[in-house]
């Protein structure tokens, strides 16, 4: 479906001039869910957008080597793999299965911590939903490994 | 507070993100990660129903909020039992040899092993839980799993499977609509404290409708007849592997889901009594039980007929549900496990002779008896608890159904039970007669036919000897474990 | 809160979702459905759920409509019923 | 009246057990396979045997191994019945034991390995039945034995083995079925299913309810008792290789369902229920039907096996007919028979046997002149088939005195009206074949002499056996001890 | 009458949804239209969710400072954080299916449920 | 199959129906799912984690052990797309 570069150079510039306002923006969403609308899931969502944009007007074979497919997998499960972590750290530390309280960070406490994990956690969630979109795009146009 | 329940869970997962991951490299690791994560959940399942036998309930707060705030995971009898069943077959599953037990292994099995972890780590997760929404959430993480490890069967799997992504999605939302409704009507998720405030709500069209919804949309988990009509397809077209955890336990969780309804987000009074809804399934499911019997018999490939068989024997849980009285229920929540070791045991042999002769019709099976005589010995075991003969395991849940009945004084119920015995043998008794008393036909097939290699062999086996032991201290399951589930239930 | 907002919202959900099932042309359909996943969003907003329209605009009407249109190219575009 | 615990039972059960996993490993090598086989087979008999003296004296040993259902426990007691029916199964399995090795390796049969397993397991499910010391117990073992007879039934894999392992497999199982039923009511009803003389369901129990109970009852035991009629896979069931005939179909098989009516009519439902519901009137009238039915049926056959069931269905009936007349003679008759009545037909079948693998040949009318060719063998045969019409010196008379006295003592005339007619019958179509052995002329067996010794030697022995239980029952007199005892508890109400 | 229809009318019409969408899901014939329908089913339910959390008089559950932190002000935080998750689970659901329907279209060609049944009986 | 499912739907709309009838007012302040347990999330979301946006604290920290099963769910479904698309060796670049 996606082949080769998409011909226009119109598209071409503007794409490349956009993805790296998508990907600020999506960076920001992630990191302001705490005070406003945003968190992991639409943070991720739009970075996986940008690349879904990359991969479109570079086409499969530019856009692979400079976002590879297995590299979306390997982000999904770390994303995972982070927000696993933070839930089984502090039961290590002595508190319940993702207490951020018991997360292991020296200078804060309390609340402080707690939005610590929170960040931490939206942080996976992002780059999972990122690694999982973009994962499951590319199978639909019918990537390879 | 007890970290238990939740480290039945964790490991699986974490296996299945580290399994994946380390999957895009190097598949042999994935798999010994996949081994390790899931005898570590294996050992915790053991040691929660240890403690839960000896100090009982285990609660533990995820995120230290306690209930209704946060999410609360409840290790309690009922759900120890359940964790160990799903983890047990899914150890076994998991050491199967891919080979056997899949038509084509991926050629990269990055998503496999991460996806049966999943499949495996949501039914826990559907079982400990004490929060509905939670319960959806991992219900939704085992459809999902289970959706896709259908596909590996093929194209027509595919379609199966399509087919059961819409009736599961319809499942899934209906009870999405159901703790809606108690939400609502309630003001919170926890089913501890939903059970306090629902009795005040007993007569509210809300409730009652929510139960209604529950019980309909798991109704259709468990393929309850007439709502099994996604089932035989799936279980047939899947791989056996995927078949046998299916059969064996994923389905039953629903029947768990219905039975933890019914005794503790619901009071038993209310869906015996108020609602005629036990009395409903009970009903449904014996019409389920004749049904796929029936159907069973007239099947000519050897899976397809286990699939029938399924919607049969996942009815004798209905049944017990049904009933509604201590030995009833016992009966089928001992069900489950009987169904959980005899149905893996019969798709893991399908997967066996597949693999080893390409053979998948009952009537090409004459003269295997001799070519693979442990596995054939096996598949004897499982077929004779099928059928309910003593002291193989499936004679007690049968035993069990039966005093409830009688207790009921349901003898409608008694003649099914007793029925869909004499059905069963015939199925079985058909392919064992195939098997061992047929003229071997002179398929290159069956003649160059030899005992699978050990790694095949030794699971079969193992559940086999299972089946036998399960019959043997079944009253200290029933004793130990069981009892104390149904004690909330009304007497005679 | 005007409830004629809500209202006027769910009717334009019932004709939307009427038109993405009925047309015959699946292309439509999609595009009907993201249409319809973009009330939802709007009308989710206008109950006070910002959060849930966010997630709702991206996902439900951008990456589901973006991978139905994707599975539209690469199978059929036209349907009977 | 005292139990003991002891381990006895259990190794009487589990010999056999482990003797299928013996016979099982050594495949290739009939020698060893059939050497575990006869080891198994004199252990049991020992263990049974020891087990006697302790009986007589009125010590029962028991053993209660664990609960196998709340409140229910896989228990073995071993009572006066129940080692009647343990001590002759178990004797007979030795002597079986040696006419089959001689008759497998005679025919020769295949699949050899797995008769001999299937085999060893049917004995260990006839010593659970006999010493089950429950209800419960009793079911588990009983249904071991119905599989594990199937592959003996079906062991020829010819079409006619398969279809009479499929007609077993029906009538059978839904005997057990009804069984499984039956069990469960008994248990909601009596709260217990322990063997207690005299009964153990409450003297309150409706009478639907009983009448119920009883049929199940009937149904599930007359099956395996081929009472008519429910006797048509005894027949069909002839197409097993005839020791399996000779020992389950005469010993173990048979002789389980009329060892578990023994059990209910005097432990579970308890003779007073029973006459007081009319239901034993109707055992005995249906049992006695079966006596005439089956004999006439007898008559007609042609096949030598066949007449012979038949013969079994007739004298099933008999005993069954004594345990339902609640006289203590009947009930010690009865008793008396299953021992006597399993001497002499497993010699019948032994003969027949014999005469199979020697001249291949299986029905009455070509048996002409075989007498003079095989002496010995139709000398034991005509022994038996005197002993089963009840004449004199033989044992069968001894248990037939007993039953008649039995209907007179209660005043059935028209039942030992039965028993005689009955045995003219059982005369007319056993010594019909015994006249042609001896007294007709054929040129046919000129060439064939005896069978091998491993298979003439047991059928001489149980007709010796016959003829000295019937020459001299006062050298046994612990058969006759145990039956009145066991008479006298459950008629007279007495302990365990 | 129209105070009682302003308290009902909305679930009634997300009935309304619910029911068009269950509709696609069990009589469209079209794979793709059984999907279209799943979304609208599932939508429902999301929108029954957070009409149940609505308040009147509350905003949107962000604590601004200056309003405080009276429960009353704000509407119900907790089912738009059920609905997320729905939202995310349906996403899900639909990307699975769509790749099955890739997979089934490549097998048989054709996307109409009977055609395929005809297909797979061969 | 037509008849059925529009006896499935004319089933359900009765029984939706007939629940709704019950369900507290829209958007009524009083309703028990308004009063019973959120209010503690608004009030204590900031004091608790810092976090104004309570949904974001609810999401993350109250349950957040949902939102490792939601993110869960859509890594199954990556996953589960790779598995049933994945293309073999040889097969054809595309369509």
């Amino acid at each position: 479906m996606i082949r080769q570069r998409y011909q226009s150079i119109i598209i071409q510039s503007i794409c490349s001039l956009l993805i790296p306002f998508i990907q600020l923006f999506a960076i920001y969403v992630i990191l302001h869910g705490h005070y406003g609308p945003g968190g992991g899931f639409q943070g991720g969502v739009l970075l996986a957008v940008s690349v879904l944009l990359q991969r479109l007007y570079l086409g499969k074979e530019v856009a692979y080597q400079k976002f590879p497919p297995k590299l979306a997998l390997a982000l999904g499960a770390v994303g995972m793999l982070i927000f696993g972590l933070a839930g089984i750290v502090p039961m290590a530390f002595g508190g319940s299965f993702l207490d951020y309280a018991y997360l292991p960070l020296p200078g804060v406490s309390g609340a402080e911590l707690r939005y610590l994990g929170i960040l931490i956690v939206e942080l996976g969630i992002g780059l999972a939903v990122f690694g999982t979109l973009v994962l499951i795009f590319d199978n639909f146009i019918g990537g390879r490994w | 507070m007890s970290s238990l329940s939740i480290l039945i869970l964790a490991p699986l997962l974490l296996a299945s993100f580290l399994a994946t991951l380390v999957g895009i490299w190097r598949l042999t690791w994935a798999y010994i990660i996949t081994i390790i994560g899931i005898a570590l959940s294996l050992a915790a399942a053991s040691a929660g129903l240890f403690r839960v036998l000896q100090e009982g309930t285990l609660r533990h707060y995820l995120g230290g909020w306690p209930p209704p705030f946060g999410i609360e995971y409840v290790l309690d009898h009922l759900s120890a039992f359940m964790a160990i069943i799903i983890v047990f077959i899914g150890f076994v599953i998991v050491i199967y040899p891919p080979g056997a037990g899949l038509y084509h292994v991926p050629r990269k099995g990055v998503p496999m092993y991460g996806l049966v972890l999943l499949l495996i780590s949501g039914l826990i997760g559907v079982v400990v839980t004490g929060d509905l929404f939670n319960l959806f959430v991992f219900l939704e993480i085992y459809s999902l799993a289970s959706y896709a490890l259908i596909t590996l069967g093929g194209n027509r799997a595919v379609v199966a499977s399509f087919r059961y992504l819409v009736l599961g999605t319809i499942a899934g939302g209906f009870y999405l609509l159901g703790i809606g409704f108690i939400y609502f009507s309630t003001g919170t998720l926890n089913m501890a404290d939903a059970a306090q405030l629902l009795p005040a709500l007993y007569s509210s069209p809300t409730v009652v409708a929510a139960a209604a919804l529950i019980v309909i949309g798991m109704g259709i988990k468990l393929a309850l007849f007439p709502l099994h009509v996604w089932l035989p397809d799936a279980h047939s077209y899947a791989p056996p592997v995927i078949a046998a955890i299916l059969a064996a336990v994923q389905i039953e969780v629903a029947g768990y889901v219905i039975v933890r309804m019914m005794l503790t987000v619901f009071r038993p009074e209310y869906f015996i009594e108020i609602l005629p809804i036990t009395s409903a399934i009970g009903w449904v499911a014996a019409a389920g039980i004749i049904f796929g019997s029936l159907m069973a018999i007239a099947q000519k490939d050897f899976k397809r007929m286990l699939a029938y068989s399924t919607v049969a024997q996942v009815a004798y849980v209905g049944l017990g549900i049904g009933l509604a009285n201590p030995l009833g229920l016992i009966g089928g929540l001992l069900h489950i496990l009987n169904h959980a070791f005899m149905k893996s045991c019969l798709f893991l042999i399908a997967g066996g002779i597949r693999f080893q002769t390409g053979l998948h019709e009952v009537s090409q099976f004459a003269g295997l008896g001799r070519k693979m005589p442990l596995m054939m010995t096996a598949f004897t075991v499982a077929a004779l608890s099928m059928v309910g003969i003593p002291p193989t395991c499936g004679f007690f849940s049968k035993w069990y159904l039966i005093l409830g009945s009688v207790e009921a004084g349901n003898w409608v119920f008694v003649a099914v039970i007793l029925t869909s015995s004499l059905l069963t043998a015939v199925y079985f008794f058909r392919i064992l007669e195939k098997l061992f008393a047929a003229p071997p036909n002179d398929d290159e097939a069956v003649t160059k036919a030899t005992e699978p290699s050990p790694k095949i062999v030794v699971p079969i086996l193992v559940l086999a000897i299972g089946i036998l032991v399960l019959g043997l201290i079944n009253a200290l399951i029933v004793t130990r474990v069981l009892w104390p589930v149904v004690a909330l239930l009304p007497t005679g | 809160m005007i409830w004629q907002i809500d209202f006027w919202l769910l009717v334009i959900l019932i004709v939307a979702a009427v038109t993405a099932l009925s047309l015959h042309d699946l292309l439509g359909a999609v595009a009907a459905l993201a249409a319809y996943s973009f009330f939802v969003a709007l009308l989710f907003a206008q109950m006070g759920a910002i959060d849930v329209a966010f997630v709702e605009a991206t996902l439900g009407a951008g990456i589901t409509g973006v991978l139905f249109i994707i599975a539209l190219f690469l199978t059929k575009r036209r349907t009977e019923d | 009246m005292e139990t003991y615990y002891s381990l006895k039972p259990l190794l009487a059960v589990l010999v056999s057990l482990l003797a299928v996993v013996l016979i099982v490993i050594p495949n290739q090598r009939p020698n060893v396979r059939e050497s575990w086989t006869i080891m198994a087979a004199v252990a049991k008999f020992t263990i049974v045997l020891s087990m006697l003296p302790s009986v007589l004296q009125g010590q029962y040993p028991e053993i209660t191994l664990f609960a196998i259902s709340p409140g229910i426990s896989l228990a073995l007691k071993v009572d006066s019945l129940g080692i009647i029916f343990g001590l002759s199964a178990s004797l007979l399995w030795v002597l079986a034991s040696f006419f089959s090795i001689g008759y497998v390796r005679g025919v020769p049969e295949h699949k050899q390995t797995r008769y001999f397993a299937s085999f060893a397991i049917c004995l260990s499910a006839t010593m659970g039945i006999a010493f089950a010391a429950n209800l419960l117990t009793l079911v588990v073992f009983y249904e071991i034995l119905t599989i594990a007879t199937y592959p003996l039934v079906i062991h020829k894999e010819t079409g006619a083995a398969i279809a009479a392992g499929r007609r077993y497999l029906v009538y059978l199982l839904t005997g057990g079925v009804a069984l499984l039923l039956a069990l469960a009511l008994t248990y909601q009803i009596s709260d217990s299913v322990d063997f207690r003389a005299g009964g153990i369901l409450p003297a309150g129990i409706g009478k639907s309810s009983l009448i119920l109970l009883f049929i199940l009852f009937l149904t599930s035991f007359g099956v395996k008792s081929a009472i008519m009629p429910m006797h048509s896979w005894l027949p069909a069931a002839m197409a097993a290789p005839t020791p399996v005939s000779a020992l389950l179909h005469a010993v173990a098989v048979v002789k389980a369902g009329v060892f578990g009516f023994a059990r209910i009519i005097g432990f579970i439902i308890g003779p007073g229920l029973l006459q007081k519901s009319g239901m034993g009137d109707f055992l005995a009238a249906l049992t006695a039907i079966t006596i005439i039915v089956a004999s006439l049926v007898a008559l007609r056959q042609d096949n030598l096996k066949m007449r012979l069931a038949y013969s079994t269905v007739s004298h099933l009936s008999y005993i069954v007919l004594g345990l339902a007349l609640f006289s203590p003679s009947a009930w010690i008759g009865g008793l008396l028979h299953i021992v006597n009545h399993a001497m002499t037909k497993i010699t019948l079948f032994f003969c027949a046997g014999a005469i199979y693998v020697r001249t291949h040949c299986q029905n009455v009318s070509e048996m002409n002149g075989i007498g003079r060719q095989m002496p010995i063998t139709m000398s034991a045969f005509t022994l038996a088939s005197l002993g089963l019409a009840g004449i004199p010196p033989i044992n069968g008379f001894i248990s037939k005195w007993y039953l008649v006295q039995g209907t007179l003592d209660v005043g059935q005339t028209i039942y030992a009206a039965t028993f005689l007619i009955s045995g003219l019958l059982n005369a007319g179509y056993l010594m019909s074949i015994v006249c042609r052995a001896f007294f007709r002329g054929s040129d046919k067996f000129v060439k064939y002499g005896e069978v091998s010794p491993s298979m003439l030697i047991p059928l001489v022995l149980t007709a010796m056996f016959s003829l000295l239980l019937g020459l001299f029952p006062d050298q046994f007199p612990f058969l006759f001890q145990l039956a009145a005892r066991v008479a006298s508890n459950v008629l007279g109400g007495g302990g365990p | 009458m129209v105070e009682l229809f302003i308290a009902r009318y909305v679930y009634l019409m997300i009935v309304v949804l619910l029911i068009i969408g269950l509709y696609g899901m069990l009589g469209k014939r079209n794979l793709l239209k059984k999907l279209i329908g799943m979304n609208i089913f599932q939508t429902a339910i999301f929108l029954f969710f957070i009409e149940g959390a609505t308040k009147a008089g509350g905003s949107v559950p962000v604590i601004d400072q200056q309003l405080g932190m009276a429960a009353a002000q704000y509407v119900n935080p907790l089912p738009h954080v059920l609905i997320l998750t729905g939202i995310v689970v349906g996403l899900a659901l639909t990307g699975v299916a769509l790749a099955f329907i890739l997979v089934i279209y490549r097998a048989y060609n054709t996307l109409d449920d009977k055609a395929i049944m005809k297909e797979m009986s061969k | 199959m037509k008849w059925f499912s529009a006896l499935v739907m004319v089933l359900l709309l009765a029984l939706m129906l007939y629940a709704t009838s019950d369900l507290p007012d829209h958007a009524d302040p009083q309703a028990p799912a308004n009063t019973y347990v959120s209010p503690t999330y608004i009030e204590n979301s900031v004091k608790d984690t810092h976090t104004p946006n309570v949904v974001t604290a609810i999401l993350a920290d109250y349950r957040g052990y949902d939102t490792l099963g939601e993110t869960v769910v859509i890594f199954a479904a990556g996953l589960a797309c790779a598995l049933v698309l994945m293309k073999k060796a040889g097969e054809k670049e595309d369509r």
